[in-house]
C-alpha cells in the first residue's frame, strides 16, 4: 500500500512537481476580535489541479481556513497567497468559486436566476445564461424547479441549487464547505460522481472540500487534511496517490478502507 | 398668564350689597401688545380687581381662537374683529358684542412709497399677501373690481415684501409702518378704513348665554375696561411696561409708536361723544350689509341682536 | 386509547404556515365562495368600526348636545361637504396633484440620496446631518425664501411636500440597505460584483421591506405637505387646495366645512396609503414575511 | 512562478467580514492610535464639509449682495443668536421639553399601538385606518379643538408633537413585527409560547431595527411638532418656545434671528437624532447587519 | 436473520401490542398550493417508546411529515393524530419538542438563552433554567461557550445547540430533522450514543429522526421508515428488532451490514 504521510512544515515546503502552487499558506494564523484562537500556525501548499480534502471535528477552523482563503476575513498571523497574489486581489480574476456552508440563495428570484448569478454579475449575455443555467440545474436533479423560488425547496434542494452555482462559472479554484451534508446518499454519490468527472475533464480545476464524511474525502481527493481544534491545527496531510476515474471498485477496495482507517484514528487523535 | 378657569363661570355670583364677585377670564386675539393696552391697563390699574373681577387675561395667537374658547365657556370673554363676530354669528356661535376698543380698525395694505399706490384702484396687477379669507378683502376685491390682483397667502412674514416692490401686504397701521421704518423700508399705508370698510376694532365680546346669566358681571367688565382705556391713554407708558413683562421682545419704542399711533383711532370718532368703546347700529348695519353683498353673510342679520350699548350711558 | 382522527384541512387551529391558504383540494367553486367570503371578512370589520365611531360621535354629540362650532357632527360636516361639494372637488383636486409631485420628488431623491450614502461612509457622514437639518429646520422659517426662490403657488408648494415627505424614505432606505444579510454580501463580493452591481441586484432588493416601509410614511406625509405648503406658501382664489380652503373656512368660522376639508385631506392620505400598501403587497409578496398571506 | 507574500492584517482590500476589526493581533497602544484616529475619521468629514457649506453661503452671499432680510449671511445669524442669547436659550429649553414629552408618547403609544395592531388581523384592519387619519388630518384643521379640550400650552403643544411624531414609529413597528422569520415563529408556536411571549421575546427584538429605523426618523419629527404646536397652540410670553420666537422674529422682520431659531430647531433635531443614532448602536450593533462595526 | 418488512398499509393497521400509539397518519396526503405534491397516501402508526428513522431522497417529503405531525402545515388529505389529538392541540401538552433542518437561533441573545428557551416560555425559574442549560450544552460539548452569541460559532456549533434546545425539555415526543448531518464522523457518534442512552433512560420518550446516513438510521432506531419522491410516498417499513443498548460490536456485525444493504437496496428501487 502506497501510502504516504507528510506532516505540515514538509508539505509546505515540496508543492507537487511541475504544477503550480495555487494556494499558499505559510504559519497562517487567525484570532477574532473576541480572542478566538480559530487557527495556528497552518502550513500548505495547492497545486494546480489537486481535489484536496478538509476533515476535522465541528468548530476546528475549516471554514475560518476558507474564509481567509477568499479574502472574507483577514488573517493575523503568517503569509497566506492566492493565485500568486494576495486573496483580496485574486477574487478580481473572476476563477473563484465557492459553496458557503449555509446556502446563501436571493430569496426574491428564482432558481434560474439564483443560478446565473455569476455569470450576470460578469455581463455574460442572457441566451448563454440561460442555456449554462439549465445544464447546471440539470446537473444537480433540479431542471424542472427553474422558475420556482428559494423557500419552495426542501433543505437539500437549496442546498443543490448553491452547487450548481458555483459550478456554471467554470472555476479555476473551487471552495466547497459541506456541500453534500445535507443529501441522501444517492444523491450525493450522484454529485460526487459529477465532481469528479467535471473536475478531470478540465484538469486544470482545484478543489478545496469541506466535509464530514471521512469516506466520502478518501472517495473524491488526491490528499486530505486533517484538522485538530482548539486552536485549530493541521495535524496532518495524507496523500491518496489512486488513479482516477474513481468508482464502486475503488470504494469497496482494501485500500478504500485502510485510508478511511487512517484518517479516523488521526481525527480520533 | 396661561391656564383656563373652567369654573369660572360656576364662582360668578352677586353676594349681597350689590357688588358682583366672579372669576373671569378675557381671551385678546394675539400675544400681548398696545392695541390690548386698555384691559391690561384695567388689570394693572386694579379696576377689575375693584368691580369685583378676578381677571386673567390670555393671549392669543396665531390659531387660537378666541370665538370658540368663549363659545366652550373656556373663558368668559374674548377679543375679535367685528366682521368676525358676525360670521360667528352666522355660524351658530351665539356672540354679543360689548366694546370696541377700535372706533376706526388699524387694519390695512402696507404699500411701498415708490410704488404709487394711493388707493386700491392702483393695485392692479401687484401680489397682495393677505390672511386667506379675510373679509376686507373680499370687499375691496368686489368694490374695487380687484380680480386681477394675484392673492397670496400672508403667514406673518415681511420678506416677501421687502423682496419686491411690487408687493403690498396686509397689516396694521400701528405697526407694520414702525417695523419698515426699522428696515429703511420707505412704506405708504391704505387704511382700509378710508377706503370703505371698517368693522369696529379688537371688539370684546361674551355669549348670549352668559349675558343673559350674568349681566352684571358683564356691565363690571364693560366699565371697568372703559376705565382701562381712559387710564392707558394718558399713562400708555407705565402699562406698556407692563405689556413687555407678557412679551418681553416688544421694545419699548414699537409699544409707544403703537400706542401713539391708536389714540385717535380709540378715542376718536363717536367715542368723542358717547365714550370709549361705543357702538352703533348704524356702523353695525353698514357692515352687515357689505358683508352681505360680497357673499360672506348668506343673509342680512338683525343687528340689534349682534350688540349691546346698554352700558353706555353717557 | 383516545385517538382522534383530524380529517383533512378541517382543523381550526392557528396555521403558521403561511405557505398553505385554504388547502387546494377544495374544489374550484368553493374557491371563488372562499374569495368573497375573505373579501367580506376584509372589509366588515374596518366597516363595523367606522359605523361605531361615526355613528357614537353623532350619538354623543346629539345627546352632550356639543355646539357645531366646536365639534360638528358627520351628519353636519356631510351637509357642509355637499353644499360645497364643486368647491371642495377642485381643492381636492389642486392637493393631490401638488402632493403626488412631492411624494415621487421624495421617492426619487429619497432612494437615490440614500443609494449614495450607502455607497460611501465618508459620504454618509458627511451629507447626513444636512439631511436632518432639511427635515428638522421649521419649514415657516424657510418658507419666504422657498417662495423668492422658487414663486409662490404650486413650485413652492411642490417643494415643501417634498421637504417634508422626504426624510422618511431617506432615513429608511439607508438603515435597509445597511442591513444586507452578511453571508449575501460575500457572495457579491466573492463573485467580484461592482459596488452598482451589489447596489442594483442585491441591497436594494433586500432593502425593499425598509423602502416600503418608509414609503408608507411618507405618502400620507405627502398630503400634510401640500397642505402645509397651500397654507404658507399657496396662491389664494378659485384654484386653491385644501390647504387653502381650510384656512379659509377656519377665519370664516364655519367649523363643519373645515373638518369637511380636513377631513378629505385624510381620505386622501389613506387613498395614498392603500395605494403603497398594494404596491408593497405586488413587490414583497412572494417572499418576504411581511407580506405574506395569512 | 509569481508568488506573492501577503503579510498578516496589512492586506488593504476590502473588509467585508465585519468580525474583526483592524485586528486583534495589533499592541495595545496602536490601538488607542486606531482609536484616536477613528474618531478624528469621524469627525473630520462632516467638518469639512460644514465649512464648505457655510463658508460658501457667506461667500455667496456677500458676493452676490443677497439682502440679510431674504438671506441673512452666516455671521449675521451668528450676531443676531449672540445679541438673543437668552432668550434663545429660554425658547430652546422650552421647546427641548416639549419634544422630549411628545416623543416619549410617541413612543410608548406607537409601540404599544404596533403590538396591539399585530396581535390581531382584525383589530388592525378596524384601526390602522383611524391611525393614518391623525397622521393626514391637518393639524391647523383641529388645532381649535385641541386648544379648546386641552388647554393652550403644553398639553395642547405635547399632544401636536405627538400627532406629528408618532406615525412613523407606528407604521415601522407594526412592519417590523410583521417581518418576523417564519422559522422563528415557528420554533415560538411549536413551544406553546402565549402571543404576549411571542411578541415580547421573538417579534419584539426581531422589529428592533425597524422599531429603531422609526425612532430616528420620529425623534427629529418630534421638535417639529413642538413648533409647529407653538406655532399654532402655543402662548406668547417670556416662556414662549422657538416656535414662538419664530412667529415673532417673523412679523418682527428681524430675519437673522428668525433663521438662528430656525438653526438651533435644526440642530435640536440633530441632537436627538444622534441620541437615537447611539441608542441603536448599542441595541444592534452586537448582530445587527445595519449597526455593526466596519 | 430476523429481519421483518411490513408494507405501510398493515403497518398502519397493527401498532405494536401493548404500548399505545402516539402518532398515525391514514392516507394522509400533502399539497402544496403552487400544486406540488409533497406527499401521498401515507400510512404509520408510531408507538410509544419507538424510535423511527426516516429516510429518502432529498425532497420526498420528510420535511413536509414532520411539518404536518407538528401541525406547522395542515395535511390536505387523510387523517392524522398526534398524542390521541389533532397536531395543533397536541402541542398544547408541552410534550413535543424538535430540532428543524436550518439551525433556529435567536441571533441577539446568547447561547444559555437560546437552549433555556423552551424552559423560560413554561415559566420554570432561572435557577433551574441554568443548571439544564449548562447540563445540556456540557452534552453537546459547548460549555464554554455559554455566554457566546450565534453568530460566533462554527455551522455545526449552531446545530449542537439545536440538539441542546431540543433536548432540554425533556419531552414525550422529539421529532429531529437531520440534525448530525452538519457534524463530523466523532462528534456524530457521540451525540448518537448520549441521543440513545437519554432515549433509553426514559422509556416514555418517542423519537422521530430524519436522516441521510443509512448507517445512522440502522444504528439508532426500532423501525427505519424508506420514502421514495415525485409524489412522496412511503416505499417500505424495515424493522430493526436488535437489542440496546448498541455499540461498536452492533456496528461491525453482519446483520449491521444486511440491514444497511437492505435499505440502500430500497432506497435505489
Ligand atoms: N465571527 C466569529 N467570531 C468569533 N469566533 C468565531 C467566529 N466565527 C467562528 N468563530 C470560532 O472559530 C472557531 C472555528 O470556527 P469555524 O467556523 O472555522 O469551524 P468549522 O471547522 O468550520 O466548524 P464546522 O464544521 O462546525 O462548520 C470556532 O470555535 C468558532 O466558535
Ligand atoms: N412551501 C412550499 N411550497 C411548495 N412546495 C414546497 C414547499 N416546501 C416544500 N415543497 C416541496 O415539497 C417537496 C418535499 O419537500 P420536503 O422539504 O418535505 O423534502 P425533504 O424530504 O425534507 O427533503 P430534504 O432531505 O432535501 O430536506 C419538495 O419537492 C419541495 O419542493
Ligand atoms: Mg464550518
Ligand atoms: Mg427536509
Amino acid at each position: 500500500m502506497s501510502m504516504t504521510t507528510t506532516n505540515e512544515l514538509t508539505t509546505a515546503a515540496i508543492p507537487a512537481s511541475g504544477s503550480s502552487v495555487l494556494v499558499s499558506l505559510n504559519q497562517v494564523g487567525k484570532v477574532y476580535p473576541n480572542g478566538t484562537v480559530a487557527v495556528q500556525n497552518a502550513n500548505l501548499a495547492v497545486t494546480e489541479g489537486e481535489f484536496l480534502c478538509f476533515v476535522g471535528p465541528s468548530g476546528c477552523g475549516k471554514s475560518t481556513i476558507f474564509n481567509m482563503i477568499t479574502g472574507l476575513t483577514s488573517h493575523t498571523e503568517g503569509g497566506l497567497s492566492v493565485l500568486g497574489t494576495t486573496p483580496f486581489q485574486a477574487r478580481r480574476h473572476n476563477e473563484i468559486a465557492f459553496v458557503f456552508q449555509e446556502h446563501t440563495l436571493l430569496p426574491w428570484t428564482n432558481l434560474l436566476e439564483n443560478v446565473t448569478l455569476p455569470l450576470k454579475l460578469r455581463g455574460i449575455p442572457r441566451k448563454t445564461r440561460i442555456e449554462e443555467g439549465q445544464r447546471v440545474l440539470e446537473l444537480v436533479g433540479l431542471k424542472d424547479y427553474m422558475k420556482v423560488l428559494p423557500r419552495q425547496l426542501s433543505g437539500g434542494m437549496k442546498m443543490r441549487v448553491s452547487i450548481a452555482r458555483a459550478l456554471i462559472s467554470r472555476p479555476k479554484l473551487l471552495l466547497m464547505d459541506e456541500p453534500f451534508g445535507a443529501l441522501d446518499e444517492i444523491t450525493r454519490q450522484t454529485l460526487q460522481d459529477e465532481l469528479l468527472r467535471i473536475w478531470q475533464q478540465d484538469k486544470q480545476m482545484t478543489v478545496l472540500f469541506i466535509t464530514h464524511n471521512v469516506f466520502e474525502a478518501v472517495f473524491l481527493s488526491t490528499r486530505v487534511v486533517v484538522m485538530t481544534p482548539r486552536p485549530g491545527k493541521i495535524a496532518q496531510v495524507v496523500d491518496i496517490p489512486q488513479p482516477f476515474p474513481r468508482n464502486e471498485t475503488f470504494r469497496t477496495a482494501h485500500e478504500f478502507s485502510d485510508y478511511v482507517r487512517l484518517i479516523s484514528g488521526a481525527l480520533q487523535h | 398668564a396661561c391656564g383656563n378657569n373652567n369654573n369660572s363661570a360656576v364662582s360668578a355670583g352677586t353676594p349681597e350689597g350689590g357688588k358682583v364677585s366672579a372669576k373671569v377670564t378675557t381671551v385678546t386675539n394675539w400675544f400681548a401688545q398696545a392695541e390690548h393696552g386698555g384691559v391690561y391697563a384695567a388689570l394693572e390699574e386694579g379696576f377689575y380687581k375693584d368691580a369685583g373681577l378676578d381677571m386673567t387675561i390670555t393671549p392669543g395667537g396665531p390659531q387660537i381662537s378666541a370665538t370658540q374658547i368663549v363659545a366652550s365657556g373656556k373663558a368668559e370673554f374674548g377679543m375679535a374683529q367685528a366682521d368676525e363676530i358676525l360670521l360667528a354669528r352666522q355660524n351658530g356661535i351665539p356672540l354679543v358684542a360689548l366694546f370696541a376698543s377700535f372706533q376706526t380698525n388699524p387694519q390695512g395694505l402696507v404699500v411701498h412709497k415708490d410704488a404709487g399706490i394711493a388707493s386700491p384702484d392702483n393695485l392692479h396687477g401687484k401680489s397682495v399677501y393677505v390672511s386667506s379669507g379675510a373679509g376686507y378683502w373680499e370687499y375691496l376685491k368686489k368694490a374695487y373690481s380687484l380680480s386681477d390682483v394675484k392673492q397670496m397667502a400672508y403667514t406673518g412674514s415681511a420678506a416677501p415684501f421687502l423682496a419686491d416692490s411690487n408687493v403690498v401686504l396686509q397689516g396694521y397701521v400701528t405697526s407694520e409702518p414702525f417695523e419698515m421704518k426699522n428696515q429703511n423700508v420707505d412704506v405708504d399705508f391704505l387704511l382700509n378704513a378710508d377706503f370703505g370698510y371698517n368693522p369696529y376694532g379688537n371688539v370684546l365680546f361674551t355669549t348670549e348665554d352668559y349675558l343673559k346669566k350674568h349681566g352684571d358681571v358683564v356691565k363690571a367688565f364693560v366699565e371697568a375696561t372703559a376705565k382701562g382705556f381712559e387710564a392707558y391713554k394718558t399713562d400708555y407708558k407705565t402699562i406698556n411696561e407692563a405689556i413687555q413683562k407678557e412679551s418681553p421682545d416688544m421694545t419699548t419704542e414699537k409699544l409707544t409708536y403703537a400706542s401713539e399711533t391708536m389714540m385717535p383711532l380709540v378715542f376718536d370718532g363717536d367715542a368723542k361723544e358717547h365714550g370709549v368703546g361705543y357702538m352703533s347700529k348704524e356702523r353695525w348695519e353698514t357692515l352687515a350689509k357689505q358683508m352681505t353683498d360680497t357673499g360672506l353673510l348668506d343673509k342680512m342679520p338683525d343687528v340689534s341682536e349682534v350688540y349691546t350699548d346698554e352700558y353706555f350711558t353717557k | 386509547m383516545a385517538k382522534q382522527w383530524v380529517p383533512a384541512a378541517a382543523d381550526s387551529g392557528r396555521r403558521l404556515d403561511t405557505k398553505t391558504n385554504s388547502g387546494s383540494s377544495v374544489r374550484n367553486s368553493q374557491k371563488t365562495e372562499n374569495i368573497l367570503l375573505k373579501t367580506f371578512r376584509s372589509v366588515f370589520p374596518p366597516f363595523v368600526v367606522f359605523l361605531i365611531v361615526v355613528g357614537g360621535w353623532e350619538l354623543v354629540a346629539r345627546a352632550a348636545d356639543i355646539k357645531p362650532y366646536l365639534l360638528p357632527k358627520p351628519t353636519d360636516i356631510v351637509k357642509a361637504a355637499a353644499d360645497n361639494w364643486s368647491n371642495l372637488m377642485v381643492s381636492v383636486g389642486t392637493t393631490v396633484s401638488e402632493a403626488v409631485f412631492g411624494f415621487l420628488a421624495s421617492v426619487v431623491l429619497g432612494v437615490v440620496l440614500a443609494v449614495l450614502l450607502a455607497m460611501n461612509k465618508m459620504i454618509e457622514k458627511s451629507v447626513y446631518p444636512y439631511a436632518i437639518i432639511l427635515q428638522t429646520i421649521p419649514i415657516v422659517a424657510i418658507a419666504p425664501i422657498i417662495v423668492i426662490w422658487f414663486g409662490a403657488g404650486l413650485n413652492a408648494i411642490v417643494i415643501i411636500s417634498f421637504l417634508i415627505s422626504f426624510f422618511p424614505i431617506l432615513s429608511n432606505t439607508l438603515i435597509g440597505l445597511n442591513s444586507t444579510d452578511q453571508n449575501m454580501k460575500n457572495l457579491f463580493y466573492l463573485y467580484n460584483a461592482t459596488k452598482l452591481q451589489t447596489i442594483i441586484r442585491l441591497r436594494i432588493p433586500a432593502a425593499l421591506p425598509y423602502i416600503v416601509a418608509g414609503l408608507k410614511i411618507s405618502c400620507s406625509m405627502s398630503v400634510i405637505g401640500a397642505i402645509v405648503g397651500e397654507y404658507i406658501a399657496g396662491i389664494g382664489g378659485g384654484k386653491g387646495g385644501l390647504g387653502y380652503a381650510i384656512t379659509v373656512a377656519s377665519t370664516r368660522l364655519q367649523t363643519a366645512y373645515l373638518f369637511a376639508c380636513g377631513l378629505s385631506a385624510a381620505v386622501l392620505g389613506i387613498v395614498f396609503f392603500l395605494l403603497i400598501n398594494q404596491l408593497s403587497k405586488w413587490l414583497l409578496s412572494s417572499w418576504h414575511e411581511s407580506e405574506m398571506r395569512n
